[in-house]
């Protein structure tokens, strides 16, 4: 087949500079105005944009769910709400938030934007697939939505079987097959993403030029594609054993519920970094940019975003200590989950020189930037904590995990969500927001996020078990605390949805590079054109080309 | 009800060995979490302070060789924490090998209760009593979906899996009660599925086996089963079906449709939870209690007859069944 | 917009038995294979048979592989994608036996 | 072998058009052929945690895995791979003849090979009737399984099921946007415009080959031998 690449077609007449022709041409946001333009539009921008809106609104709907969790366990008793109801509403949060929420998150909305802008491109590799990718997302999205809103689910976003497959007598099957389809959604964005990386580059755009945002996406992508396959797998095998008593996870056939924690973890471990690699690459644009300086160990940066995807393969079996894993495949996993610390480390450090001997401005990016890097270093060593087996087998499902994770997922990142929201929301409106009230805003959610989860550590490691509507009351006071500061959270969160909406109307006009950042999705306009540069890009001689360039970029660059 | 625990703590009970080396665990690794984090975060805010644009700070290049410095940061955390694995792999290891002379103990988890058997053959429903000073071996199964059996008094916890058994040993050395938990999420009461362990001196524990183990459990278990085969939902004072209480039910004399009087002694009782459509009560109320048969265990049956024989009469407190 | 095969000029011929030799030795090659492999699955002349069959099968794929799909042909990248896959296989078989020969 | 190394270009009037987004048609195609590979690794990746599964079935209960296995139409499957390495002869002679620009040619081999994976998904649809008849349908609730005597032969069973029902939904969907195809292909200028259609479908379907000649021997051959 390569045989024919290099052979151009006999139709293939046009002009190789489109652009040329072009004047001032609007930009992506008013190009078009009609619904159908919208709902048809094969611009990433827009297909950005279609996901940003539907995200935020599958984000409400997992944070009401989590305001019902909190709400009920302000009593030890379940006085506030019956037991089922609690599962269900601890369902809903699980589920919405992790399928439908963190996993698209970053990927599905900076990512597509973002990616070809970076990379010098006029659009993604495949725009139809983007547009199917959306469609496919939302018709799964929305069906399992309504069963667990409107039937209720009662497993848990685990769906472990046989709990799920012969005992819920809830609406497990729609759910189930919402969140397959979902699933394809996610191969179709990580497919576009890989084959726009390999090949639609501008000239001039070598891997070492690319921004660590795109590293970290290419990375992500690689997960999308060899991970989500397994996922889909064990959930086709879990609705035909619910539906049709298939036998292999069922016990009472002789079928090993076990093995369906293997499938569902050898997706799922990896997809913790589907949500946690695009937040690093978020991160890795601010600080550099805010700091005025160039990101500090460019090389390894990059090399790490690729050994956390490859080494995130090897270490699901820790979520199976205690579940019946053989020992030595305990041991094995758990020696080789601390190999997870290696890149990890490398991106912290690195983001921590790069603000040394900067020149920094603390703007609401930059704070984000902040928060994130101190609760991912707190949400990563717990890690390790859980990590270690004797640990493990005391806090495994106790709230010690939820404050791990969620150190990880909504200290990492919805911190870098909302961060890289405020960095690049003047690109994709054209706006600025209110700085005054983005800093203040900030400051809650920081503020707001430790006091709801610190208390959770201490809750697990006394030993109070996930997941439980009613707890003993000695835990009450820890469990007050971590509701108030659930509700500063909320505060934290509404904040940014009024003034960011606000200044879509009212907002002051942006310029095309309101932070003097660098990078390529700052030469062109706020918002940018249709075909995104009005002439071709010019690439930079190095990457994160800042005023302020410590000694090793010239190792790093030779 | 309430295990020995203060109104508010900030410190598990640790009543084993085990418990004690994990504390040590943690604290050291948390130490070792502080050395690793608390530079990281004094960095970050002093360089925020210090190199503030418009600050008279010095940004000249400082020419550190970045290789060595990159290796050294991805390096020296790495073989710091992989001690840590090493130790915590070691007591894993120790706990999952038990001693040859530990004391079996059988537990069985199901919807939504744990049932215990002793060595010596008594059971128990939710609640463990134990001895101190003794090797105990758990030999965990689920009847139903997986659940797990959370010990945290002894930093100890295991899955029941419906399959095939597990196990979990311990050696608990403080006499006292602490929490018994499902720590594996199983569904409704998942969060009721628990109750208390004790731990006794091992002559207290011979005692409570001969005595009051067998007895004064066995309302008690009766109980929990007339909650978990959702006997109460309809029978409880209150509940919106109004069936029939048991208040000063057992030994009194019953009406039946048929005119018939029957005295409710053990074998009516355990035939009319068996087949509930026979001996049709008088009164005209509707019957809609499914059948129990081969539903409930024969055993289980038997505390829950226990249960209602000890019901309190009216006006009597419900205390004394707990 | 070729006539049926019997208008070919001597030429044509030529071309397409040049182009036409590949596929269809692969096709004779796989069809050998899958005797040999149907014949072991019936008769299952010896202990372990599975072994010889999975290698058959081993070589079936790699025959689809880089001679249908072409992947001999293709640049270095594109063969990299098309081994990733395989090697992803034997991560999530391998680390899963580690739990299930070790019970 | 040596002069298929080399690569011969296409013909005369056969080609891509380029779409906007793309610089050159080069690109295109580049990024055409990663795609189609970018998905392929899904697929096999899908289909190989079934076989995983298979295979701890197979370490779990070898006897009941041998029984059942034993219980499988070995003959059709053994026919059925034969159709579909006859189909990936027609795809490829599909993708050369597009090459030559051979176009009434090309769409007769893309119509043979649709024929012939209908072919397997009848030949498979034969086979489930005579496992209907056998009582090989343990997930059938009101019909008694033939192996009840092992019950464990149950997972094995119903596994073959969600592996070749698996399968031929990709083959039936991959007859369908053949047939689509070719109807297209049928017409004056495809060739001209859309060459490398023909290349990266004809890479699908030799995958959803590939995936049954693994397939035939994990589920019918393999598990044979005790």
């Amino acid at each position: 087949m390569s045989a024919s690449g290099t052979v151009e077609g006999a139709a293939h007449r046009e002009p190789h500079s489109p652009e040329a022709t072009i004047g001032r041409k609007p930009d992506y946001l008013h190009a078009e105005s009609t619904l159908r333009s919208w709902f048809l539009a094969t611009d990433h921008k827009r297909i950005a944009i279609l996901y940003l809106v539907s995200i935020t609104g599958f984000f409400v709907i997992g944070a009401l769910a989590a305001g019902v969790v909190r709400l009920a366990l302000v009593v030890p008793n379940g006085a506030i709400m019956s037991n089922d109801t609690y599962n269900k509403a601890f369902t809903i949060h699980g589920v919405v938030m992790v399928w439908f929420f963190l996993i698209p998150s970053i990927p599905a909305t900076f990512g597509n934007f973002l990616i070809p802008l970076m990379i010098g491109a006029k659009d993604l590799a495949f725009p139809k697939l983007n547009l199917t990718s959306w469609y496919v997302f939302m018709a799964g999205a929305l069906f399992t939505l309504v069963s667990v809103v409107l039937g209720g689910v009662d497993t848990g976003w685990t769906f472990y079987a046989p709990l799920s497959t012969a005992f819920s007598n809830t609406w497990v099957l729609p759910a189930l097959i919402g969140v397959t389809i979902v699933g394809f959604s996610s191969i179709l964005t990580g497919l576009n993403f890989v084959v726009t990386i390999h090949t639609m580059r501008a000239p001039g755009m070598t891997w070492f030029k690319l921004p660590i945002f795109v590293w970290t996406h290419y990375a992500t992508s690689l997960i999308f594609l060899l991970a989500t396959p397994v996922i889909t797998t064990a959930l086709i095998l879990l609705i035909a054993e619910r539906a049709f008593h298939v036998g292999v996870f069922d016990p009472a056939f002789g079928g090993d519920p076990v093995l369906f924690q293997h499938l569902f973890w050898f997706y799922s471990h990896p997809a913790v970094y589907i949500m946690v690699l695009p937040g690093m690459g978020v991160i890795s644009e601010i600080v550099p940019a805010f700091a005025r300086k160039k990101l500090f160990g460019y090389r390894f940066v990059a090399y790490a975003s690729i050994g956390l995807a490859s080494v995130t393969f090897f270490v699901w079996g820790h979520h199976m200590f205690i579940n019946g894993q053989s020992d030595l495949a305990s041991l094995v996993f758990s020696s080789l989950s601390f190999a997870v610390a290696v890149p990890s480390a490398v991106k912290v450090y690195n983001w921590t020189a790069t603000i040394h001997k900067g020149s920094l401005r603390l703007d609401t990016p930059m704070l984000y930037a902040m928060g994130y890097i101190g609760l991912f270093v707190l949400g990563g060593l717990t890690g390790l904590y859980l990590a270690t087996l004797a640990i493990n087998q005391h806090v495994h499902a106790t709230y010690f995990v939820v404050a791990h994770f969620h150190y990880i997922m909504v200290g990492g990142t919805v911190l870098a969500f909302l961060g890289g929201l405020h960095f690049w929301w003047p690109k994709f409106t054209g706006r600025m927001y209110s700085e005054p009230w983005g800093r203040v805003s900030a400051l809650l959610i920081f503020l707001g996020f430790n006091v709801t989860f610190f208390p959770q550590f201490i809750l697990g490691y006394l030993g109070m078990p996930r997941r439980y509507a009613t707890y003993p009351p000695e835990f009450q006071l820890l469990n007050v605390l971590s509701s108030a500061g659930a509700t500063i959270l909320a505060a934290g969160y509404i904040f940014p949805m009024l003034y960011l909406v606000y200044s879509l109307w009212f907002g002051r006009k942006a310029p095309a590079n309101p932070w003097d950042a660098k990078g390529l999705e700052w030469e062109t306009s706020s918002p940018p054109p249709t075909l995104n540069f009005v002439s071709p890009p010019e690439v930079p001689r190095i990457p994160y080309d800042y005023p302020i360039q410590a000694t090793e970029s010239k190792d790093q660059h030779r | 009800m309430t295990p020995d625990h203060a109104a508010i703590q900030f410190w598990p009970v640790a009543a084993s060995v085990k418990a004690v080396e994990t504390d040590e665990l943690i604290l050291a690794f948390t130490v070792l979490t502080l050395a690793l984090t608390v530079p990281v975060f004094i960095a970050i805010t002093w360089f925020a302070l210090r190199y503030r644009e418009g600050s008279e700070a010095d940004r000249s290049p400082s020419g550190i060789r970045s290789n060595l410095i990159e290796i050294s940061w991805m390096l020296i955390p790495f073989l710091l924490t992989l001690i840590f694995f090493a130790w915590g792999a070691q007591l894993f290891v120790q706990s999952r090998n038990a001693p040859p002379d530990a004391m079996v103990v059988e537990a069985v988890g199901r919807q939504w209760m744990w049932k215990f058997q002793h060595a010596t053959g008594q059971s128990e429903i939710n609640d463990l009593h134990l001895p101190i000073g003794q090797p105990i071996k758990m030999r965990i199964i689920s009847q139903d979906v997986i659940h797990a059996l959370y010990l945290p008094a002894v930093r100890m916890q295991v899955a029941a899996l419906p399959d095939r058994y597990t196990e979990m040993w311990f050696k608990a050395d403080k006499v006292g009660t602490f929490h018994l938990y499902c720590s594996e999420y199983c569904g409704t009461d998942h969060s009721v599925m628990g109750g208390k362990v004790t731990f006794m001196n091992p002559g207290d524990y011979q005692d409570w086996l001969v005595h009051a183990g067998a007895q004064q459990g066995k309302v008690a278990a009766g109980r929990v089963l007339y909650q978990a085969y959702g006997c109460a939902g309809c029978h409880e004072p209150g509940s919106p079906v109004g069936a029939p209480g048991f208040a000063g039910l057992y030994g009194s004399k019953v009406q039946l449709a048929d005119g018939r009087t029957v005295t409710a002694d053990d074998g009516w009782l355990r035939d009319k939870i068996l087949n509930p459509n026979g001996d049709k009560l008088a009164g005209g109320g509707k019957q809609v209690m499914p059948s129990f048969a081969g539903r409930i265990p024969e055993d289980d049956l038997g505390r829950i007859i226990d249960f209602i024989k000890a019901y309190p009469g009216t006006g009597q407190s419900a205390e004394a069944t707990r | 917009m070729r006539g049926p095969l019997a208008s070919l000029t001597a030429d044509d011929r030529a071309r397409l038995r040049r182009r036409m030799r590949t596929p269809v030795l692969t096709f004779l090659a796989l069809l050998s294979l899958l005797a040999v492999n149907v014949t072991l699955g019936a008769t299952l002349p010896f202990a372990h048979v599975w072994a010889l069959e999975i290698a058959v099968v081993g070589v079936m794929v790699a025959l689809i592989l880089l001679v249908s799909m072409e992947v001999r042909k293709e640049p270095p990248l594109i063969r990299l994608f098309s081994g990733l896959g395989f090697f992803w296989v034997c991560i999530m078989v391998g680390m899963t036996l580690t739990d299930y020969l070790a019970r | 072998m040596s002069e298929s190394f080399v690569n011969e270009p296409l013909a005369d009037g056969v080609g891509v058009a380029r779409a906007h987004h793309f610089e050159s048609v080069a690109q295109q195609r580049e990024a055409a052929t990663l795609g189609i590979w970018a998905w392929l690794i899904t697929e096999l990746l899908l289909f190989s945690a079934l076989f995983l599964v298979a295979l701890i079935t197979r370490i779990q209960h070898p006897e009941a895995t041998v029984a059942a296995a034993r219980h499988l139409k070995f003959w059709i499957g053994a026919t059925n791979t034969v159709v579909l390495i006859c189909s990936s002869l027609t795809m490829s002679m599909a993708i050369e003849f597009s090459r030559m620009g051979w176009q009434r040619a090309m769409v007769r081999a893309m119509l043979a090979t649709a024929a012939l994976g209908a072919l397997f998904l009848v030949l498979k649809g034969y086979e489930y009737y005579a496992d209907w008849s056998e009582h090989m349908m343990p997930f059938l609730a009101d019909r008694p399984f033939e192996l009840a005597e092992t019950p464990a032969a149950r997972l094995f069973v119903n596994l073959y099921y969600v592996a070749t029902v698996l399968h031929a939904v990709h083959l039936f969907t991959g007859i369908a946007l053949l047939l689509g195809m070719t109807w297209m292909a049928a017409k004056a200028g495809f060739l001209s415009r859309h060459q490398n259609w023909i290349e990266v479908y004809g890479l699908y379907w030799h995958f959803i080959d590939l995936v049954w000649i693994l397939a035939f021997p994990i589920l019918y051959v393999v598990n044979r031998a005790t």
